[in-house]
């Protein structure tokens, strides 16, 4: 019994951390159709710049805050430089684009910083909590909070305000949205500027139990869109629920099958999920027009 | 007949220039990344059927190579077959698979099927690395020598390495592209740029869509895992790092670059992607920021590849 | 006997009913045309016909064959062809390739005589060239066969589309406003066309909002409003119906109330 | 490096021979993994060989003959490996190559090696490099094996017979893993769980739930390297495990501690090499000289404290020059003979002495077994 909720708190933790990265995917794709797959290297970047300016000297709630502003300057740069004038471009040609700049992200934080793996120190201490029999650590707790907050800050931003509207239109149309006075070039840096930022916090909270160094980023970015695909892309509550199952999925399967293919059993009930519902679990089904 | 002789000019342009450049190789080396490039663009020929024609994306086609690659280090091993049959099984099993899994793939679309491809060829490595009593693990196996050299030898014929790879390589694109050229300009072609135009109009005119995509996946497959083949063949020698997902975006970044509808445009992008980290040894720290560049800026100045903007540009002058 | 059977055939999107109990038939040679205002589910009548819609309720037969729900390309094999309204061009791919694609049932064979390009796949391929030319010369479209299909005007590509569709050389054609955006001389090519294909024993099931086309060429005429069907008949009996006048009537008042069209 | 810009030209330009180069100087080969998943190992590998040729260079070369050195990095990838072999054999026309940081890599590099009559020493841990020996591939690494029996060794003493295993699923984790498992049986240890992670996996609880779970385990052995062994660390104090853990020569270095914190890392037990505890040395140690030399020449340059691998590379660096000054010739079969002829060199490892019949040259009192306490490495045996 205490193994159970030993593995589901090992589980809300990992999925805590697909779930951030997965809620970066979000709203780029909402607004432009881009999955971006650089989002990974803003994690990254989040953790190392967090780390460095620690070690400079700097308390740490102003490195952090500093390394979001920073990725979110990076993700401006990223759509102004990259994504916007290839506006037109196909949808392999985006992927390549975007591969190509977590390449080039990748390559400019080994040059910047170091090769080595740095860790922050954990926010509340490392003094694990114990509930019935399991514990976890209180940067799990973080993790989850965080995740859980940017969810609903997210959906009041799509749902509340007219800005998150603005951005859900200016993905349904961009035309339509220019015509009804939207500042379509403004939602796009906008939405790159918030995606990066929400990878920073995340690449912030997670540091300090996954550890952080120039190359973390594909691994991230891979779980991350598995989990954002998998909760149907778009959606943040598809984005938090794949995150935390795809979390769940692995250490059950870890715990109680085989770790050595826990990421088999993840993939293969994300293709079963797919066969069965082609758009995620909470994607719409789009008709088609002809 | 223009498309008729459009494809035998670059087919002799493709034979002449893999006959023509060992005459001013420096060295042995030179083979070798030769050799790489020919299977690197065999394997990216496979791709274009698939995304340029078919308009399928896969993220996961590095699979096929890792199967087509175990299959001719295994084969030998356990069941006695020779390496170059092994190859043939390999092709077989990818296909069969291909087959098997391409119907409930392919019915995704855009980043769904994206990352059940990428799902896929994880899957692969995965095996691949984790069945260490079978595979050697992360650490790979050793694959048999195909045996054809000393035969060669044997006729009074003695080459290198480099050069019997060099050839059969070449050999192998020559073959891959000639097919793929016929492809391109046959009725099963036609039915696959129609499906990549409008699914819908190309049903109404009687186009099975869904045979036609598995169609173009199973050849790709096949593609990429008789590339794979040779690449074990002549390393003599294979980790799982051939199916990982590194590789699969390589082969997929190799034929967007060069231009995703042309069969030279991927030996174009093959070329430049082999070449680019052998020429970049000088500036080693500054591999990956070159790397990183080059896609974003051929993508966003000629995002339909290198070739067909290429070719715009002499057309366009010319007129 | 008739050739299409349509029987209670419906579909809902989200609750609401856009094609509601339609039933009519057509026979070999004979027009028959499908009105109704913008909105009236016109077009998804013919998507439903054609395969690409599942439909809810209801039920198509085919030469006496049920073929509700079988894939386009199926219901393509039994001789249906269609065009679509805001057409659905091969863009990418040249003119003759786009003729070519429709001959894709006549010239289709295994995938490895493709590949290695036997002679068995040579002369289909040439076969069906031939033929395209024929097709493309009859729309008056030889002269840009080996050009993309993108770079033509609108009204040759409605042509090409009909060449496209005659292509498979079907039994029943499916014609969703082929003369829109044409001009007079364009829309009265496309009307002796229609005449001479039904005259040829093909049935024709066309949309178009052309009132007079339609009143000239059809021989039955079937009115849908709201989804529903109000009105059937010959063009005489049609354009006489009250209920027919209410809804063309009804409707352009609400139109111009909201100005959207 | 002039070199390797021209024949980066050359291969640009698709022309253009190279000429021969001058004859008084020494060229040497080395293709390592300085970028990758591999990267712990390459990265100081890379730096040490650079290092080391620039100080041999600074003092005159080898017998007057400077050293001039090709370096690739293959980014772990065999593939790429085997390319670079080929290219230091075949264009940069190399007598001898360093080289293959995982076995992957080696084993790409070593029939290149073979076949064309060039000494290779090897930086990679699987014995399979050298057993069977072949004539000219040597390596500096003790075997994951003797890592193994060294670690089963200290847990005999301490009455330790049943343990679980978690292991890392990359090359070095997984090799060691199945060293172990094969020699455990003749060590009468045995494995009672055995549970593996990925590479870049963020919670390693479930797996060590299973082991704690697993009845009559006695301590826990973790072969890995990278970021995998620090979490697995802090994961077995959140779990309070009261067994000891005894980690790999995979994260005997100090960034280790570091990454893991003190309190987790108290009392961990894994077999290093002299070079971790240069300053445990006592002076009349044979190795003390050449670690705190290496370690402070490396600390003055890099700013950073040398690992157990770049040790490796060292080593290797180190074994080629005094083989060439003793062959008296640049001649890769001079060389490599001379190299088989090493007896009781010295390195930060340990003492090699090669024979025809061993081209490892360690044996396992190279290995010493050291603990984590109060934060810094304490030498047990």
């Amino acid at each position: 019994m205490d193994a159970l909720l030993q593995f589901i708190f090992s589980g809300m933790t990992v999925g805590a951390v697909y779930a951030l990265v997965a809620l970066g995917f979000t709203i780029i794709y909402n607004a432009s159709d881009v999955v971006n797959f650089a989002q990974g290297e803003f994690v990254m970047l989040g953790g190392m710049i967090t780390v460095f300016a620690h070690q400079a000297g700097m308390p740490l709630p102003l490195a952090a805050a500093m390394a979001v502003v920073a990725a979110a300057g990076g993700g401006v740069a990223l759509n102004r430089l990259a994504i916007e004038p290839a506006r037109s471009a196909p949808v392999v040609s985006l992927i390549i684009i975007t591969i190509g700049a977590s390449i080039l992200i990748r390559g400019a934080a080994r040059l910047i910083f170091d090769k080595q793996l740095h860790r922050l120190p954990s926010f509340s201490g490392d003094t694990p909590i114990r509930i019935m029999g399991a514990t976890i650590l209180p940067q799990s707790l973080w993790v989850m909070g965080g995740a859980v907050a940017v969810f609903i800050g997210l959906w009041l931003f799509f749902s509340r305000t007219l800005t998150g509207k603005a951005v859900l239109a200016t993905a349904n149309n961009r035309i339509a949205a220019q015509l009804v006075g939207i500042n379509t070039r403004w939602i796009m840096t906008l939405s790159f500027g918030l995606s990066a930022a929400i990878g920073a916090l995340a690449g912030v909270l997670v540091t300090p139990i996954t550890l952080v160094s120039y190359d973390v980023g594909v691994a991230l970015a891979l779980k991350g869109f598995a989990a954002a695909m998998l909760g149907g892309m778009g959606n943040p509550r598809g984005a938090l629920l794949g995150g935390i199952l795809l979390g769940l999925l692995e250490s059950m399967t870890a715990g109680y099958l085989s770790s050595q293919y826990k990421d088999a059993v993840a993939f293969i009930v994300i293709l079963a999920v797919l066969f069965v519902m082609p758009q995620g679990i909470f994607g719409k089904k789009p008709v088609e027009r002809v | 007949m223009t498309a008729a002789r459009g494809k035998w000019l670059q087919l002799a342009v493709l034979a002449i220039v893999i006959a023509a450049l060992p005459l001013i190789f420096p060295s042995g080396y030179y083979y070798r990344v030769g050799a790489l490039i020919f299977v690197n663009a065999l394997s990216v020929v496979g791709l274009v059927i698939l995304i340029g024609l078919a308009g399928q994306i896969s993220l996961g086609h590095a699979g096929f190579a890792g199967i087509g690659a175990y299959a001719c280090a295994l084969a030998p091993a356990h069941l006695g077959l020779h390496p170059g049959l092994a190859l043939v099984l390999g092709a077989v099993v990818s296909g069969l698979l291909a087959l098997l899994i391409g119907r409930p793939i392919l019915r995704l679309k855009g980043y769904y099927l994206a990352v059940a491809t990428l799902g896929f060829g994880i899957l692969v490595s995965m095996v691949l690395t984790n069945e260490r009593a079978l595979t050697g693990g992360p650490d790979g196996m050793a694959v048999e020598d195909i045996g054809l050299r000393p035969l060669l030898r044997d006729l009074g014929w003695r080459i290198s390495g480099g050069e019997f790879w060099y050839g059969i390589s070449g050999i192998a694109l020559l073959i891959g592209a000639w097919m793929a050229l016929n492809l391109l300009d046959s009725p099963t072609g036609r039915a696959m740029r129609a499906l990549h135009g409008s699914e819908v109009a190309a049903s109404t005119v009687g186009i099975d869509v869904a045979r036609q995509k598995l169609r173009a996946f199973v050849i790709s497959a096949v593609y990429a895992s008789v590339a794979g083949s040779l690449l074990a063949l002549q390393n003599g020698f294979v980790t799982p790092d051939i199916a990982g997902f590194m590789h699969s975006i390589e082969m997929v970044t190799m034929a967007v670059l060069g231009g995703v509808g042309s069969v030279i445009g991927a030996v174009l992008g093959a070329a430049i992607l082999t070449l680019l980290p052998q020429v970049l040894t000088v500036f080693a720290e500054y591999e990956q920021l070159v790397l990183g560049a080059v896609m974003i800026i051929v993508m966003i100045f000629m995002p339909q590849g290198l070739l067909p903007s290429i070719m715009r540009r002499i057309r366009g002058r010319g007129e | 006997m008739s050739l299409l059977e349509i029987n209670g055939l419906g579909i809902s999107f989200g609750g609401l009913k856009a094609v509601n109990d339609v039933s009519f038939s057509v026979k070999p040679g004979e027009i028959v045309s499908v009105i109704g205002p913008n909105g009236a589910g016109k077009t998804t009548l013919f998507n439903m016909i054609s395969g690409i819609y599942l439909p809810g309720r209801g039920s198509v037969r085919l030469n006496g064959t049920d073929v509700t729900g079988i894939a386009p390309h199926k219901l393509a094999e039994m001789g249906l062809s269609r065009t679509f309204q805001n057409l659905q061009i091969f863009q990418e791919m040249s003119v003759l390739d786009n003729v070519l694609a429709g001959f894709h049932l006549q010239e289709r064979g295994s995938v490895i005589a493709d590949l290695l390009s036997l002679p068995g796949m040579r002369r289909r391929a040439a076969n069906a060239r031939d033929e395209a030319g024929k097709l493309l010369a009859r729309v008056r479209l030889d002269r840009e066969q080996g050009q993309k299909a993108g770079n033509l005007s609108y009204g040759a590509l409605k042509r090409l589309e009909i060449a496209r569709a005659l292509a498979l050389n079907p039994r029943i054609l499916l014609l969703d406003e082929p003369a829109a955006g044409c001009n007079a001389v364009e829309t009265e090519e496309i009307d002796r066309l229609i005449a001479e294909l039904a005259a040829s024993g093909i049935a024709i099931l066309l949309v178009e909002h052309d009132m007079k086309l339609v009143m000239r060429i059809s021989n039955h005429i079937v009115v849908l409003d709201h989804g529903e069907k109000i009105a059937e008949g010959d063009p005489a009996t049609v354009s006489r119906d009250p209920q027919v006048i209410a809804a063309y009537l009804g409707r352009e008042e609400t139109e111009a109330a909201d100005a959207d069209g | 490096m002039k070199t390797t810009t021209r024949t980066a030209f050359a291969v640009l330009l698709g022309m253009g021979a190279l000429s021969g180069a001058a004859q008084a100087e020494i060229r040497l080969g080395a293709s390592v993994s300085a970028t990758g998943p591999a990267a712990f190992l390459g990265d100081p590998e890379a730096k040490t060989i650079e290092m080391m040729v620039e100080e041999i260079n600074a003092g005159g070369g080898i017998d007057g003959e400077e050293i001039v050195l090709t370096l690739y990095d293959d980014g772990g990838d065999p593939n790429k490996a085997r390319t670079f072999a080929t290219r230091l054999i075949e264009d940069d026309e190399v007598v001898a190559i360093i080289g293959g940081s995982t076995t992957g890599t080696t084993i790409s590099i070593l029939d290149m090696a073979e076949d064309e009559g060039i000494p290779f020493i090897s930086l990679a841990g699987a014995i399979s490099i050298v057993d069977p020996v072949r004539e000219y591939v040597f390596k500096t690494p003790h075997t994951d094996r003797m890592a193994c029996e060294k670690i089963f060794t200290d847990m005999k003493a301490q009455d330790i017979t049943k343990i679980g295993m978690i292991s890392g699923t990359d090359g070095f984790g997984a090799s060691m893993q199945a060293e172990c498992k094969e020699v455990a049986g003749d060590q009468g240890i045995e494995i009672l769980a055995d549970e593996t992670y990925g590479p870049q996996d963020a919670d390693m609880t479930p797996q060590l739930t299973r082991i704690r779970d697993t009845e009559g385990v006695q301590a826990v052995l973790n072969p890995g390297f990278g970021q995998g062994p620090a979490i697995v660390t802090r994961n077995y104090a959140q779990l309070g495990f009261e067994i000891p853990m005894y980690q790999s020569h995979g994260v005997a270095s100090n960034a280790f501690i570091e990454l893991t914190g003190k309190d987790a890392a108290e009392g961990i037990r894994l077999p290093g090499t002299a070079l971790l505890i240069g300053d445990l040395l006592a002076e009349d140690d044979p190795q003390y000289k050449v670690v705190t030399e290496y370690t402070a020449a490396y600390q003055a340059k890099y700013n950073e404290e040398p690992s157990t691998f770049a040790g490796y590379a060292h080593d290797a660096v180190a074994l080629l020059a005094d083989a060439i000054a003793r062959a008296g010739s640049t001649e890769p079969d001079a060389i490599r003979d001379a190299l088989e002829e090493t007896s009781g060199f010295v390195g930060t490892t340990g003492t090699y002495s090669f024979t025809p019949e061993d081209h490892l040259g360690l044996d396992l009192s190279a290995f010493r077994m050291l603990e984590i306490a109060d934060g810094g490495w304490k030498q047990l045996d």
